[in-house]
């Protein structure tokens, strides 16, 4: 049991001791690695205000990721570019282009499996 | 017919089955309801209770390893990812993906927060052999009181296995319940005025701050620790990913499709670990009992060293971002931010708090290590 | 350099080509081509046909177990996936997620239909041990019958593997072709007022049943049937991920992602089980036959069923939806709806096929799990 | 022979059983939960029509399932289809739409269904 | 040694020997097939440049297959809102968020990783 | 307590840790930066680099195989899908549903460029002899000059697994410099007048085209060189998959989840096969030097074979895209445009170039497969 305690007190020392080291790992990180992109941190800070604050511009910044439910945003889209609700827009086929696309349009494609293979 | 219809009869699981495991199966409803209606945890909670329930159908085999020529069930082949430690690591792949380190980087000392919340986890761990555990299931139960799920799964199913089951309940259901166990606790240990501190806003950091973190705490905690490096290498790839920001498919895929297929298999496995004849025992009751005395005294512990914070800073501190130490990201940290609030709505300690919580994560993770570096 | 050449030319798969295994080519060319022209399930069709090509090519031992200091073919090792019984559950997890059970459990008497619709099932039991298959082989064929292809798969790998291949891609092309088989059975056996019935519509469900109905199906079913907890279990999960609304990602990604490479894996090596020996024996012919009777059989007992709900309903019933309870989900659902409007234009029973379809799939399970535990 | 005839009947008769069991069981959960939340019922009885026949309002529920990043998109859109700013709407909720979808909704969702099962 | 430069020599004329044969195979395959779906091919030549040339019409076939074509849809509803044609507008990047984000968006990332941990 | 402390000291990895493996961590620490700042083919040089840190770790045990009792380190089970050839094939299933041959199809003389640039994988495997290595080792090094990840890994890790590391983290950082390494060989090799050639427009390619060919080329290419009909196979499965448009679901799985699940695991424990008696070699840098050379030779065989198909062609032919043959699509095609372009602004030979470029793919699987017919 007495040893069982030692362990106990032993096991929250070395949390501690690791997590303090850690610490000072920070700090010295900061140190060296804080200011080097100093010129990024501005931008940053100057464009995070203009993405938060901005009301009188549509949206710039738009963060996406993926899905289908894209078929009603894209109805919405068109719907409010042709001013017609999006109840008059029969969207009859979103197709699938098929693979004859432009050069630029195979550029990027490909640019993409570039970064995957 | 007659004949046929008999050793149908005895191959239903109706003449085998006993009321530890009807138990049993309301237990897993009622973990199941509690998941579905009271949203404890329900990504983890649901596939373990769903779990616990297969595991119990008598007959089903669903556990059963191969031999004789058979093939092993179905729970048995997805359990090895348990068994063989695969599973934890990579969900903290994803967690790693998905968590910003930054409010720690802008507030190292925040950090001695986090390794005062693993307080209980020590303390528990002699409480566990006070009433009989054995050392390796004392370092399990004690672990709850880190907050930290796959954390614990990874140290039970390597120490005391014939407790995963319980313990994983445990933790998960606690974690759903910060809200509830936190609060009395801190508002006990803190004045008004503590609680109404401002802190100062956080300094920014730089990309290369954010880099350099995960590979040099990879590199020092798996140095001073080999046994964490599992799980701590694993959670800081996953935020190198994130941070890195040149791999988003890969980092993108540790946090969704990997991470939720592992969450299930995890789940559902982990809950079949609890057979009635391993969870029906009075130890389970203790190990309920000694998770909830884990997770208050992490919790008092963290909001004790924010206090010593308060006092050596001159107020600047406050020291209800202490008990946002136990982890259970974001849980805890939300809990600091509302704590605060009731005593001053103006005050935000959220992004304070987040220093301390992810903090916790790194040190459940070395209190882990040390558990095993002693007992594995 | 002469002789090196000549041992390339040893090496290659040239020398070794039977035209059997040019003929199982040309099989899966036209599969292919079914799959790919003719929409055929291209989900499983498509991968499994390629399966079948790979395995055979002479030479290339995709297929070849481990041994003798080798490492085994690529598809041997995705194969363990079929052989330890560990895809079919994974696929129904993500089925289970897909499924709307609310018809069922609004009209609970439909469940009868998906019943009467496993008679196929049973009665090709009878018909291929009569063409000399063994009970266990007769089992795996008359389960075709119950257009389910992740039971026929799972059912199959367990008790004769041998016939696998020809059973999957039976299974599949017939499903494939339910809207061509099933509308000259429906409309033999029913009268021009019975196809006009316009039932009523269905009552509302709550979410309360919605979450019952897995769990409690679960625990019955597999007590009654232990042999069937593996698939009717995962099933169920799935559906209670969809129910639960508390678990989306998982839901999401047991439907898609996890799902996808499942059939992937599944798809190829079923295939690849399709080497020249296994199948092109007059084995294979008999299943393809045995196959189209057993879904002949099973529409027919479903519309016959449907016509003695409707004489007991006073005319409530219309029996055309008996046909959905094959399963084939939501193919035959939709033949029941397009064969009752061709009657009445106005007529709308695709929700009142949906009831007898979903209970087929789990009168299919229930099925394979009677085989299995007479047979297993 | 005649023992494997008796096995088909008898297998056909545990499926019977066990199918009228699960028909029973169906109505008892029924008759227990059948009416639990009838007030999330008519709630839902509410919304359902509103969503698919207003047509003189915007899109007030789109069925989400995950890629929360969408609300912005959406945001974005409706805003454009209403001409004011995405800053000025305020998307109170994106409510879930229960799975009590009516017909043609559910044909095109089992659709899908079919081609993976 | 001298048997491995004829390992080598002959490696290259198997791999020259066996792309000369994919190019005989790929000249018959187009004998046999390149002419099979002229129709087909007509329209897809129709309809391509429709799809690139139109400026007065709005899309009609967008080309979706995840993550990136979303710039076409963000375009649009950026278009709509501020009433010009897509086409005008030159998207000249989609800027990732950086991760130094305000409370109220890190809180509710922070809700999602609770949910998942 | 002293005594648990010297207990818990002597666990750590400190005082076995070699000056050997500091050196390995500050080289894996070299490639984070390469691969995060200079976006040396991320995706999988983070990956590798960060399992080369993870593997040097002294005492963590990432990679050691279970036995005495003990499991195995998380990075032994998964480096199992390394060792077992599994990985590269599913990561070719997934490069085949990205990948468009069309370009190909259409100008089927194209694919001799990509047969020119293999000339580097034999030159090189004759270098490597006269370096010492063995002939399973040399024709793993020679592979490099493919320039396609995926099979000098799947080359590797059956002929010489001891190399592996050095092998893919060489293939991978020269597929990152090929911007670098080739345009002043294909300046030098070219006039000015042969770079300006504009090239006629391709001929559109019929969809039944783009899928006999996915299908004849796996049955041709396999039945010359079954040892390539893994990585074949899988290929033109995934591009099946993609050009049957009727299979969308597994395409997208196979090009995103699938592919990136795989990613991570093959990177991680390629890199973790790097430990410091493996890496820390003359061998090393041989490797490192005659990857290069393999480089170098390639393109400029690719660049003599445009040459030649200029004078043939009477100059329709622009030598630049016969650099592209390397493969490491699509870069090396685009390194032809952009060279094109310096000449003639108005040139575009990007698509004239994909024919080579995917050639290119098909032709290291071809050298790959001869390579393992012989010393396989
Ligand atoms: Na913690
Ligand atoms: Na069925
Ligand atoms: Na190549």
């Amino acid at each position: 049991m007495w040893e069982d305690i030692l362990i106990a007190i032993l096991g929250a020392l070395v949390v501690f001791a690791v997590l303090i080291l850690l610490q000072y790992i920070i700090e010295a990180i900061h140190a060296f690695a804080g200011r080097n992109d100093k010129k990024q941190q501005k931008e940053t800070a100057a464009a995070a205000p203009v993405q938060y604050n901005a009301d009188e511009d549509a949206i710039q910044e738009v963060e996406l990721e993926d899905e289908e439910e894209l078929v009603a945003v894209i109805a919405a889209a068109i719907a409010a570019s042709l001013n017609v609700s999006a109840y008059d827009l029969n969207i009859k086929s979103i197709k699938r282009v098929p693979p004859y696309t432009p050069v630029w349009n195979k550029m990027g494609r490909q640019q993409q499996l570039m970064n995957r293979l | 017919m007659g004949d046929m219809f008999a050793k149908l009869l005895q191959q239903t699981g109706l003449l085998q089955l006993t009321w530890q495991q009807v138990l049993m199966m309301v237990i897993a409803g009622v973990l199941i309801y509690l998941a579905i209606e009271k949203k404890y945890e329900p990504l983890l909670l649901l596939p373990i209770s769903f779990g616990m329930l297969l595991a119990n159908l008598p007959a089903a085999g669903l556990m059963n390893p191969p031999g004789d020529g058979h093939i092993g069930g179905l729970l048995w082949y997805l359990y090895q990812g348990v068994e063989l430690d695969i599973y934890p690591p990579l969900i903290f792949l994803g967690v790693g993906a998905m968590t910003d380190f930054g409010p720690l980087i802008a507030n190292p000392k925040s950090i001695l927060l986090g390794a005062a919340a693993q307080f209980g986890v020590f303390a528990t761990f002699i409480g566990a052999l006070l009433f009989g555990f054995t050392a390796q299931q004392s370092a399990s139960i004690g672990i709850i009181g880190g907050a930290d799920g796959p954390t614990a799964i990874y140290l039970a199913s390597k120490l005391a296995p014939e407790l995963l089951g319980a313990i994983a309940i445990a933790a998960y259901s606690y974690m759903a319940l910060v809200p509830i166990i936190q609060p009395p606790i801190m508002k006990a240990l803190t004045t008004k005025e503590e609680r109404g501190v401002v802190m100062e806003q956080l300094r920014p950091v730089t990309k290369t701050e954010r880099i350099l973190f995960p590979i040099i705490v990879t590199i020092v905690g798996s140095l001073l620790l080999p046994s964490a490096a599992p799980l701590l290498g694993m959670l800081m790839l996953g935020n190198l990913f994130r941070e890195s920001l040149v791999v988003d498919r890969l980092s993108k895929t540790a946090q969704n499709e990997l991470n939720n297929i592992v969450v299930i298999f995890l789940g559902v496995t982990v809950g079949a670990t609890a057979s009635a004849d391993n969870f029906l025992t009075s130890q389970t009751l203790f190990i309920i009992a000694l998770g909830l005395v884990a997770f208050a005294v992490s919790t008092a512990c963290g909001v004790l060293l924010g206090k010593i914070m308060y006092k050596l800073s001159g107020g600047k501190v406050n020291p209800l971002i202490g008990s946002a130490g136990v982890s259970a990201v974001p849980m805890a940290a939300r809990v600091s931010q509302v704590v605060g609030q009731q005593e001053n709505p103006g005050n935000f300690l959220l992004m304070h708090a987040m220093g301390p919580n992810v903090a916790g994560v790194i040190g459940t993770v070395v209190a882990a290590g040390v558990f095993l570096a002693i007992f594995g």
